[in-house]
């Protein structure tokens, strides 16, 4: 039913564009970012397998949903943009956070639900977030995120920033209201924000062809006059490729930018998923795609770096891995007391207010230091 | 005319039923498969429940039995879903809509309240919604955005009946009558009941079976409190009774709700005329919930009843977080229900 | 802002095909088919301008959303289905009920919330409803009735019965996620359903052109890969022949259908709209394209009838109107002690349970007439 | 950093302010417009805001002053409305988003429950999403889809603060605040106030002028006893107190809630410790309105002070008829609130 990779891949145009002088890198890259786009990938891919481990040890509870297979997309999405541009996706997440930047040991220590976590363990894996590095968080009602990051797009805009969002999101949020009120807006008021569509071929169990009646997502954004690509996912260059096109189109103040990445995830929804609804074969399939050794394979050919510095680097990851894993053991659990902390930024004493009150003086809010907010 | 209802081929019904111990998934899908079997109008849709066999495994197998146009995959769309089973229900079939948690409801609560609850009363009576709207409460570190209930809100909307079963025997029941029924029924499941197991007759096939809507029922009767409960609650109130049975001498009346719209007030209000004394069991957020309603109605028919104030056992009023040890803090549990009665006493 | 009525109109193919051996009519329509259609649109045009007087009155309370100028749409649309072909449509629904064949003197009673109203006055002019015409109502939040009508022509697929659905709404609806949650599904299913939107150019203030990034309501439909046409909804002959053309398509089991009208309210959106946001010399403009008078040119020309005719058909309209204000008039009250019927079309009373319990009896919920629904 | 918070030009605050009768509309009209020009963060968004003027002609007049980039014409789309205004509320400007009515509201009730009212606690207090969400509730003859008001639910979700004042003054004054407050407010206006007048202190591009979230008022001071309302609902017991002084001679205590989350519980106990008599006046369905959870809280924390039971004024439970006969039927008024006082008396 799902169409196989090769004849999706045959609908991608590949990674192209003016070499680089040295080496002849495509894109104009360098061999240091081409190490640091394989690192990135492995990182994300460790990073997942040891927290697929804690979750096999309870360490790790509730929903889990690894983005192994897929991370050529993250990573070279996120190359084409800049530090300080707002980043939003949905619960598969852990890419999106690594491929920021964000610290592994906080990352873990998340999901672990400890207070040293991104979110002080109240979000968990579904809700990393970092908003010192503009990485707006994982979002887990689907579609969700989709007019937050048009709306997040606006205020750049209305600031006359120059920083753009991006906004990753699966297939299956394509059939949600949610998604084409969140593109109308984008597309009406001409905002600077690129939707990523993640077509990993599943929402969950459910198969393309019972999501959509096109199986291509660009289709949907075409609707809204929005230009429109789409890239070989399993590719880390064809990916930084097309979103180096539409990071450039939005900064430009050209307006919203559809980047549909063709994907999958070689794990299933999430670690409760017996994943009855697809062949092992067409995973098999897939994995021959693994995006880590073709781009491992990639920069040896292009002479970026040797086999043996690509095993360094995967050694490194690891232990950068076996280091987070050790910190989030050692968090502290989060204080119960202070479960009901941040339930609001400027909290209200009733209380206060009265005792205050019958002592004649006049209830002031206090003033708070003010929430961080991207604008500002 | 097309179908007859119900399809009187395979029928067993008058067949004395057997009793097998099931759990409550299975409860359900054995209901919603009987059903099926019985009334060829019966399809059901949502995400993720045929290939997939649903995210709580509730479905599995029905895709292969009965084939996609009875079980239909659709996409994350709930709100569409809703109205097109609103849709399908005034076309003359029964659909039972599957809304993966009770969290993503809120995304077709308009098509919930202002479809499905007002059409047979604001058409003034011409046609009804014969819908079933399954889905699933519950928590387990699931965050803050998919460890919410919210039947308070639908238990609030005139038009609809608003189920919550607890055993796999009311399960089963309720959810024939919920299919049967010419008004739209929300259902209610609990994610951490699914495994529990319990007797069901079973009746395959039959006219029978039924558990009636809006019937309360006494589980464990008792002299001193009132313990008035639903869904997982249920178990938390029958666990603290024991403990306040064998360690306080306390004996606790324990009621099983089952129907939240309409509430059974008289198999309460018997019951506190006798006790006295009150706890009310639920998950939903104590500003609000469910039981704030339980309570207004409790205290306006049984003021002078009353020997304290009733009191609560409920989710506590913080969006709730992922970690084990902050969620501990937050769901109500069968110690809190001990500690209510023993505030009582 | 606006396009001008020429330029759109000039979008639109003309109604064409081929002539009718007498009196050359074309698409096939006979001379008493085009007095009908006439006959209709002035029903709606006189039941309308009494409602609106009715209300100055104050014997219609609440909304009253006119279809004046609009009303080629309706007649068009319905005169190219069957009369068992189920209907539903938004809040500005007179016309659909009277171009179904609904008694304006019921319609009218609705709107004075009267007994004798279509729904007992429970639901009033927005919610106008007949189900033994299978007329299923108007609907009142904005785009709601969309996958409810999909969900009805499934039903339909399902029970193998060839009753097709009409679903009118308008172009602010487009905006809304349920219109794409609806057209989603029923391209997935290939179900007989007609999506009608009536494009008049505004959805309440808001333009067009605020609304949408595309003026083509079509457009949104093809993402679909739903056919999707255009007709002038000033011209009842246009909107015939693309409905008509769609009901084939639906009816021979090729799946949904879009067709958008361009069309226009001549008065504003509801009573208590000021028309602040659109120019008076526009709707001037649009006034020359009164599908009234220009369907009564038509019909003299082709020798239907008379002038004579057309003046003693609008003659009948009015007196027919009158009586049912009339009736509307003399129609009682709802009771107030009937206020809580119709909540439940199966009641249930715990009281009467637990005093059955208590007597030992089990509580047998009683059997009720089964309610109507459409494919029993 | 583009803006200053607040835009210290043009602001006449520290002057004395001038009062002015004004209508509720013109109350929020001109708290908009001079939030708007004190602090050029304040964004309006909304169907039917610009040309139309608001559908009850509230912002009318503030396109043409502040343009299309401050006052946004919105798709009728309401959840993407909201999810739209938490993303620019994160980053850096302070929308005010208009739903036209709180029945449509239910549209966006996913986005302010699982993305406004969470995102402070669920990412750890990394940011916060002041946001304000403007609607409106009221009837008369709207029908069954567009008479209902949602007040308990929201004042049920932790996370939101909710409000809806009774007078201009207060819509003045809560708006500034819920303006320029760091959280999701929720502010219900209601259709039937609109034109009602009264004194309103002006401040114009001043910082000045807040009426804090969270204290409620004691309108009318009184012994026997207390009538707890809000809103709309404030005009009938005010009335409803008159009545009684007048042809009873009991004495009410009439109490302006203001604020729904959080209730200001000390003043309403110190009211009832004071008349051992309550009665609480709302809008929303009996079942499980936000009444009910007001009266759960107050029996439980006034329970021995009480000499009746709570009285509650509410609409019944009917999904409401278009017809005036049938809406006088189900709407509460002042006289329900006479008969619920003698009720007890
Ligand atoms: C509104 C909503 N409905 C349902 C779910 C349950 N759910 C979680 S992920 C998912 C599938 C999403 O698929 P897709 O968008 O393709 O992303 P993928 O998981 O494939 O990366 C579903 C149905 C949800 N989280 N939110
Ligand atoms: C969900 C929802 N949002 C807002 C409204 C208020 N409203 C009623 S009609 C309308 C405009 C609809 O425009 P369109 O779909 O173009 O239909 P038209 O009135 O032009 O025929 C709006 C915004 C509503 N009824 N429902
Ligand atoms: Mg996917
Ligand atoms: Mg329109």
């Amino acid at each position: 039913m799902a169409a196989s990779p090769k004849a999706r891949r045959s609908r991608v145009a590949r990674a192209s564009g003016p070499a680089s002088p040295e080496r002849d890198l495509p894109l104009g890259l360098t061999p240091a970012q081409c190490r640091h786009l394989y690192r990135q990938m492995v990182q994300i891919r460790r990073f997942e397998e040891h927290a697929a481990e804690a979750y096999a040890q309870a360490k790790v509870g509730g929903f889990l949903h690894l983005y192994i297979g897929e991370e050529a997309v993250a990573v070279g999405a996120l190359a084409a943009g800049r530090e300080d541009d707002h980043l939003l996706g949905h619960y598969r997440d852990h890419g999106y956070a690594l491929a920021r930047g964000c610290d592994p040991k906080s990352c873990m220590a998340e999901l672990f639900g400890r207070e040293d976590g991104l979110c002080h363990g109240r979000g968990g894996s579904m809700h990393l977030a970092q908003a010192s590095r503009n990485f707006w968080g994982g979002y887990a009602i689907v579609g969700s995120h989709i007019p937050i990051g048009a709306g997040m797009a606006y205020a750049m805009q209305y600031q006359q920033r120059d920083q753009i969002v991006f906004d990753f999101f699966g297939d299956g949020a394509t059939g949600n209201g949610i998604f084409h009120e969140g593109l109308n807006m984008a597309a009406l008021w001409n905002l600077p924000i690129i939707f990523i569509c993640e077509n990993n071929l599943y929402g969950m169990g459910a198969t393309l062809a019972e999501e959509s009646p096109v199986s291509e997502m660009r289709i949907k954004a075409e609707g809204y006059t929005m230009p429109a690509v789409q890239c070989d996912g399993m590719d880390v260059l064809s990916v930084y490729e097309a979103v180096r096109q539409a990071a450039e189109h939005c900064r430009s103040g050209k307006g919203p930018f559809f980047v549909e990445a063709l994907t999958y995830r070689f794990r299933g929804h999430s670690m409760a998923d017996p994943e009855l609804y697809r062949d092992k074969a067409e995973v098999q399939r897939w994995r021959t795609l693994d995006p880590i050794p073709r781009f491992g394979d990639f920069c040896v050919e292009h002479r970026v770096c040797s086999r043996k510095e690509l095993a360094q680097i995967n050694e490194e990851v690891e232990q950068e891995m076996l280091e987070a894993v050790a910190f989030a053991d050692q968090s502290p659990w989060p204080d119960p007391g202070e479960v009901d902390r941040w339930i609001y930024a400027k909290p209200i004493d009733p209380e206060a207010a009265f005792a205050a009150k019958e002592e004649g003086a006049l209830p002031v809010p206090e003033a708070e230091p003010e929430p961080k907010r991207a604008g500002v | 005319m097309l179908f007859r209802s119900p399809r009187p081929s395979r029928s067993r019904s008058g067949r004395a039923s057997e009793v097998a111990v099931v759990s409550y998934r299975d409860a359900v899908r054995t209901a919603l498969r009987d059903e099926m079997l019985r009334d060829q109008r019966v399809i059901l849709m949502g995400e993720s429940i045929t290939g997939y066999g649903g995210s709580y495994a509730v479905t599995k197998g029905l895709l292969d039995e009965f084939g996609p146009k009875r079980v239909m995959e659709t996409p994350i769309a709930e709100a569409g879903i809703v109205g097109f089973a609103v849709g399908a229900a005034m076309g003359g079939l029964l659909p039972v809509a599957e809304l993966m948690t009770v969290n993503f409801a809120l995304l077709a609560l308009d098509q919930i309240v202002n479809s499905a609850a007002k059409f047979h009363y604001m058409f003034g009576g011409q046609w009804s919604v014969p819908l079933v709207v399954r889905t699933v409460s519950g928590f387990g570190q699931l965050g803050p955005t998919h460890s919410q209930t919210f039947e308070g809100w639908f238990a609030s909307v005139p038009g609809l009946k608003v189920v919550m079963p607890a055993t796999p025997a009311d399960a089963r029941g309720l959810l024939l009558s919920a299919i049967r029924d010419p008004d739209p029924v929300i259902f209610i499941e609990h994610s951490l009941l699914y495994s529990t197991k319990g007797e069901v007759a079973e009746s395959e096939g039959g006219d029978g079976g039924e558990i009636p809507i809006g019937v309360a029922k006494v589980v464990r009767p008792g002299a001193d409190v009132s313990l008035v409960a639903y869904s997982r609650m249920l178990l938390q109130a029958l666990q603290a009774a024991e403990v306040l049975e064998r360690d306080d001498g306390i004996s606790c009346e324990v009621i099983d709700l089952r129907t939240l719209r309409p509430v059974d007030y008289p198999t309460v209000v018997d019951s506190v005329r006798r006790t006295h004394q009150v706890v009310l069991c639920g998950e939903d957020w104590r500003s609000g919930g469910f039981g704030a309603g339980l309570l207004s109605e409790i205290q306006d028919r049984c003021f002078d009843d009353l020997d304290g104030p009733i009191q609560r056992v409920a989710m506590r009023d913080v969006p709730m977080a992922y970690s084990r040890q902050l969620e501990k803090a937050l769901v109500p549990t069968s110690e809190q229900v001990v500690e209510a009665v023993r505030r009582l006493n």
